[in-house]
């Protein structure tokens, strides 16, 4: 499953993608679980998750072919 | 007008696009490239936005605007890529009929703009730079 | 910039006006003539003012707006003659680190200039205009 | 001593200023009166009354070089 990074997660993780390898996880707290333990620079990171260009709870289940993003602090304006 | 540019803002044409012949009153908050930030010297930015999630957020705060805010019509557009100190990196303007209402729908789109719609500043000073998302 | 004219209010050059490397916020308010009032149809507007004092009012308040509410720079321009629909009446434009006091000092200053400074409009309608001093 | 008229009394007196004849009026109280005396028009208009520009307080003092002028209601913005 593909995973989306911006600002100062695809610096740490010097890409702005990655790929989650393995079963797509079943919602979005396992994916938040999976993505921190697969790259330990995310682990203490604060960020939520985007499904869809949309911001998710913990219980919203995932599609394979969903369009996921870790979404750092916001700092627009 | 709800845009994700790379290119410079008009604030002209931002505030064209509120016009009309029924509002009376227009308020436009316009975000510039300050040159310091927590007491430091800053000498540019770079702004990222997730594109395509930034723009229908901002469409979300528009159509929010109109519905529970008294704007009768609004633009927002926001900047991204490198900018240099003094440069526009948002425009919020808001047309009503009352310009109690416009104040008010145009303090609450940029603070709310503030606090969900994913683009991320990355503050550079003499010695590096810092994503915003990442100061302590 | 602080000025009464019967010159078309140029939006851009009083947004200019404010511009400055350290403060981030700005907020402009833009007050254009409605096509209707009270419940009637207007067709145009006559703004008249006492030119001399307008202007020192608006200086006064400009001072004020500096000296109490937050405001780095102020631009402050009244439109007088005939007005159509749609014509900027007024612009009011502040600078401020911070974009509470920009938003407060700028409704503080179009309140305030609407309650002061010595300036007159005539509605005009499809039978005749009236002084909005003399409605009821 | 000249009086200025704005707006709706100058409407009124079909004139942008008039002249309020005898000796001036010691203090912004008596103009009030004076001028509401000599032009009936006047009588029943809200106004104020600015002496050189700024507005004035009742018990403020005249001097015949001052300027003065009356104030309707303001409506600009």
């Amino acid at each position: 499953m593909k995973v989306l990074l911006f600002a100062g997660l695809a610096e740490a993780l010097g890409a702005r993608e990655v790929e989650l390898d393995g079963a797509p996880p079943a919602n979005v707290g396992e994916l938040d679980a999976r993505v921190r333990e697969a790259w330990p620079a995310l682990a203490p990171q604060r960020f939520r998750v985007a499904v869809n260009q949309r911001y998710a709870r913990d219980d919203e289940a995932l599609a394979p072919e969903d369009e996921i993003a870790l979404i750092p602090p916001v700092s627009g304006g | 007008m709800i845009a994700v540019s790379q290119q410079p803002i008009d604030v002209a044409s931002v505030l064209a696009a509120v016009e009309g012949p029924s509002e009376g009153g227009v308020v436009l908050f316009v975000g510039r490239v300050r040159d310091h930030a927590a007491g430091r010297t800053v000498t540019h930015l770079d702004y990222e936005a997730y594109g395509g999630m930034a723009e229908s957020e901002l469409n979300a705060l528009a159509r929010e605007a109109r519905a529970s805010h008294g704007a009768a019509r609004v633009a927002l557009v926001h900047r991204t890529g490198r900018l240099a100190i003094g440069d526009v990196a948002v425009a919020v303007a808001v047309a009503s009929s009352h310009r109690g209402e416009a104040f008010a729908a145009c303090r609450w789109l940029i603070d709310t703009l503030k606090q969900r719609v994913p683009i991320w500043k990355k503050e550079w000073y003499a010695d590096g730079g810092q994503w915003i998302s990442d100061r302590p």
